[in-house]
């Protein structure tokens, strides 16, 4: 029930959040509409009971990523007049609109299955994940431990990349 | 001592610490007050009426014109002093009028809070410059200086000398 | 002490699945909502409250250090003083530069101060009293809301339209974000020793206070605070002469007062969380728990306002350089030094005798990367 | 109305469909870059959705484990694309997607 009217509130604050980010032509507001979109999905992980997901989301996505974003938008200038679209927008709607129809009827027309489960009785119980999420990712047998360390080895490539990109000569 | 990180930081921060203990130099001056220098030039004269001869060389020393001194012949051929003016509003206390007088009759005052609402209320007529209330400054006159109070020290004892 | 209604105390995942386990057992929705209006309300007044004895405690122990009185007139002890300062900020009048982007400098002041209320909603005055004390992630939360904060500042210096406003607002984040990673690794010592993010399971788990026993985190935890919350002596926003005001040059009356009460928020925030996580929270013999948190708050505080006092303010360059080169391996290390001692102790490091163990670590590593450590040609160390 | 699998699913859908018109339509790198952390945001509601419901027992939690490489990937895609673009500028003056052209056949 709480969890509900939060999925709809959120819900609704992260698409027109997203809708921003689309419509507005101001950069520096888009970045900031973004956030809000971050901060409502956020929101939604919330409402999934999936509260590692949702620090995570706001330590990575709202404090990390939209300040390099910011920081890009600042970098850049184009601020003020550069978020606007292109010519082939109207083609571009056309598809996306067909592909979010489809997307949203195949959602809805599937039978996930999801009663078999239920009926399992397994649903309502609502635990910590944090220490859940650990055991999945760090387990010996079934565990992401390569994954891991090839995320690791991604994100110190993606450093040192940035770095050498960006170093002046 | 040894030379650890960060040993003058922590000796900056005892420095600061130590600080506590002192007494605090700060005067609420309203209610407290400090005693001025005891030679201090500060913003009045004081005139004694009976050495003086009238003889204006404070007036020719005066490099702003400010004294203005007007006598007429009493008896004995003695000059009388009719009128003595200081415009304390350009004075720029030099103190030579106080140094120039032959006889001694001219002295600074020790007060400071003589701050009026016009220029023209700055102006110390014999009266003002004679009250009763005016303590003299020792400012050259070395005589007075053993009578007067003390000046507040703001800082420490150590320094007096420099005072 | 007030009784906490047990649907409150056994670890919620977020407040909404609260409010559903209240719902679904019907009779704690009373005590649910009477519990989140009672918080909610005390969190706000408790961040004012003491927001305003911060104020007048820094100012009068600065003077005393500084050989000075302070602040007496208004009140006994000047205690009232920052009450007449709320209110002639508050009839001040509030300027608008024409060119700003109005929404956003409008918001800034309030996403400054709102991430510093969340913080407290985890944060335990005692066992069980707070609004989710035993939330499951609780310092991530804290850690993950902190950082919200440096959006903020860009909003406050993108939305002046100020060159100085943005200027100062870049260095502020690229301060801030350098800083957050030691605190995070700092933090990350605590939880391995304590084995929980929970702040109330932080406290518990306490029988030695960790700032004994992880020393180096404590110092770095600390130095992160005082530049997350730009205090001196990382208060590069405060050079007059270089930046003017940083990114709040534009703001006036009530929102400088929000700003401003953010800043004292976020010290607060900051000195409560190292209560917490290093002093051992509420606990602490004789007197009453609440009192024993609060004496610690203030004593943190204290602390920096000695720095304040005592300090000076350090160049951008060696403010970074120190983030990057001292700090970040210095705590990367400390924290392969605390997850080798959890190994081998088999999960149980709370031991007096690593007390001194971990004493000897930190001065020798501190000591050893000093050496190492050169910024702009000079013998800067630590 | 009960929430369940399809609601979450049809938002990700919505989202995602959201950032691929910005990240089709829009000219601007960095508004590009914006769209495209809202489609992977997309995706992420839809798997962590997808292991509450369909994988409901806690102990595998795939799905957030899943979810968490993407923020992974989220965050390096974002590192090195604002470093490219800022490169970009710099030696373009620009940020526009159809002016980046040198690489036209």
């Amino acid at each position: 029930m709480g969890a509900d009217i939060a999925f709809w509130i959120f819900a609704v604050i992260a698409v027109i959040a997203a809708l921003g980010v689309v419509a507005q032509r101001n950069l520096f507001r888009a970045a900031l509409l973004l956030v809000l979109s971050f901060f409502a999905v956020a929101g939604i992980y919330g409402s999934l009971s999936a509260d590692f997901m949702a620090v995570a989301q706001v330590l990575v996505y709202m404090g990390a990523i939209s300040v390099l974003i910011i920081f890009g938008v600042m970098l850049t200038k184009d601020v003020q007049r550069g978020n606007s679209f292109n010519r082939a927008w109207p083609s571009a709607l056309v598809v996306c609109a067909a592909l979010m129809g489809l997307l949203v009827f195949v959602f809805i027309d599937t039978d996930w299955n999801t009663d078999m489960v239920q009926t399992g009785a397994t649903i309502a119980e609502d635990k910590p994940t944090t220490s859940a999420i650990a055991d999945a990712i760090f387990d010996k047998d079934a565990g992401f431990l390569l994954p891991l360390e090839i995320g690791a080895a991604l994100i110190l490539a993606a450093v040192i990349g940035a770095i050498a990109l960006v170093k002046d000569k | 001592m040894l030379n650890l990180p960060g040993i003058g930081l922590m000796q900056g921060l005892g420095v600061v610490f130590k600080n506590m203990t002192r007494k605090r130099i700060t005067e609420q001056y309203p209610e407290e007050r400090l005693n001025v220098s005891r030679r201090t030039r500060a913003q009045e004269l004081v005139w004694e009426p009976g050495r003086c001869t009238g003889c204006a060389t404070c007036v020719k020393a005066c490099p702003q014109g400010n004294i203005k001194i007007k006598t007429s012949v009493g008896e004995n051929n003695k000059y009388v002093v009719d009128q003595f003016e200081n415009d304390e509003g350009r004075c720029i206390f030099c103190g030579l009028c106080v140094e120039s007088c032959p006889y001694e009759a001219l002295f600074f005052g020790r007060s400071y809070e003589r701050s009026k609402y016009k220029r023209e209320e700055l102006i110390a007529d014999i009266d003002e410059m004679t009250a009763a209330d005016k303590e003299r400054s020792a400012y050259y006159r070395p005589d007075l200086y053993d009578e007067l109070p003390e000046q507040t020290l703001l800082i420490y004892r150590k320094h007096k000398r420099i005072l | 002490m007030m009784t906490i209604p047990d649907v409150v105390t056994q670890a919620p995942l977020a407040s909404w699945q609260l409010w559903d386990s209240a719902l679904d057992s019907g009779w704690a929705i009373d005590n649910f909502w009477a519990h989140l209006a009672l918080f909610a309300v005390g969190i706000i007044g408790f961040v004012l409250m003491v927001v305003m004895g911060f104020i007048w405690y820094e100012r009068r122990l600065i003077s005393v250090m500084q050989l000075r009185i302070g602040p007496n007139r208004a009140g006994p002890f000047g205690l009232l003083q920052p009450v007449a300062d709320a209110i002639k900020v508050m009839l001040k009048e509030d300027i608008v530069p024409t060119v700003a982007d109005k929404w956003v400098h409008f918001l800034a002041p309030i996403v400054v101060f709102v991430p510093v209320l969340l913080m407290f909603a985890v944060i335990p005055i005692h066992e069980g009293v707070g609004l989710i004390p035993d939330l499951n992630i609780g310092i991530l939360f804290i850690v993950a809301v902190g950082s919200i904060e440096t959006v903020a500042v860009f909003m406050a210096g993108y939305g002046s339209n100020n060159k100085y406003a943005l200027v100062g607002a870049m260095r502020s984040v690229a301060q801030m974000v350098s800083y957050e990673m030691p605190m995070a690794f700092a933090v990350i010592a605590v939880v391995m020793v304590a084995g929980t993010l929970s702040m109330q399971g932080i406290v518990q788990a306490q029988s030695i206070p960790f700032a004994l026993l992880l020393p180096m985190a404590f110092i770095f935890y600390f130095t992160c605070a005082l530049a997350e919350l730009q205090r001196t002596p990382f208060d590069l926003l405060e050079a007059e002469s270089e930046i003017i005001a940083g990114y709040h040059i534009e703001y006036s009356g009530m929102k400088f007062a929000t700003f401003y009460l953010g800043e004292y928020g976020g010290a607060i925030a900051q000195c409560a969380i190292i209560t917490t996580l290093f002093l051992g929270g509420w606990k602490g013999p004789i007197l009453p728990p609440v009192l024993w948190f609060m004496i610690k708050l203030f004593t943190m505080f204290g602390v920096i306002v000695w720095i304040r006092a005592a300090w000076p303010r350090v160049r951008i360059d060696q403010l970074m350089g120190f983030a990057w080169k001292y700090m970040l391996p210095l705590s990367l290390i400390n924290l392969l030094v605390v997850a080798i001692e959890v190994i081998i102790l088999d999960g149980d490091a709370i031991r007096w005798w690593l007390v001194p163990v971990n004493f000897a670590i930190t001065i020798g590593l501190m000591t050893a990367w000093a050496g190492m450590f050169k910024i702009g040609g000079g013998s800067e160390s630590a | 109305m009960e929430v369940e699998l399809t609601h979450y699913l049809v938002l990700s859908g919505i989202l995602f469909a959201i950032g691929l018109f910005g990240a089709l339509t829009k000219q601007n790198v960095i508004g590009i870059l914006m769209c495209i952390e809202i489609m992977l945001n997309a995706a992420n509601i839809a798997v962590v959705a997808f292991s509450r419901y369909l994988v409901p027992d806690t102990v595998l939690l795939t799905g957030h484990g899943f979810a968490l490489f993407v923020i992974v990937v989220a965050a390096a895609e974002a590192a090195v694309g604002l470093a490219i673009v800022i490169t970009l500028y710099r030696n373009r003056a620009t940020v526009d997607a159809e002016e980046m052209d040198s690489m036209k056949g």
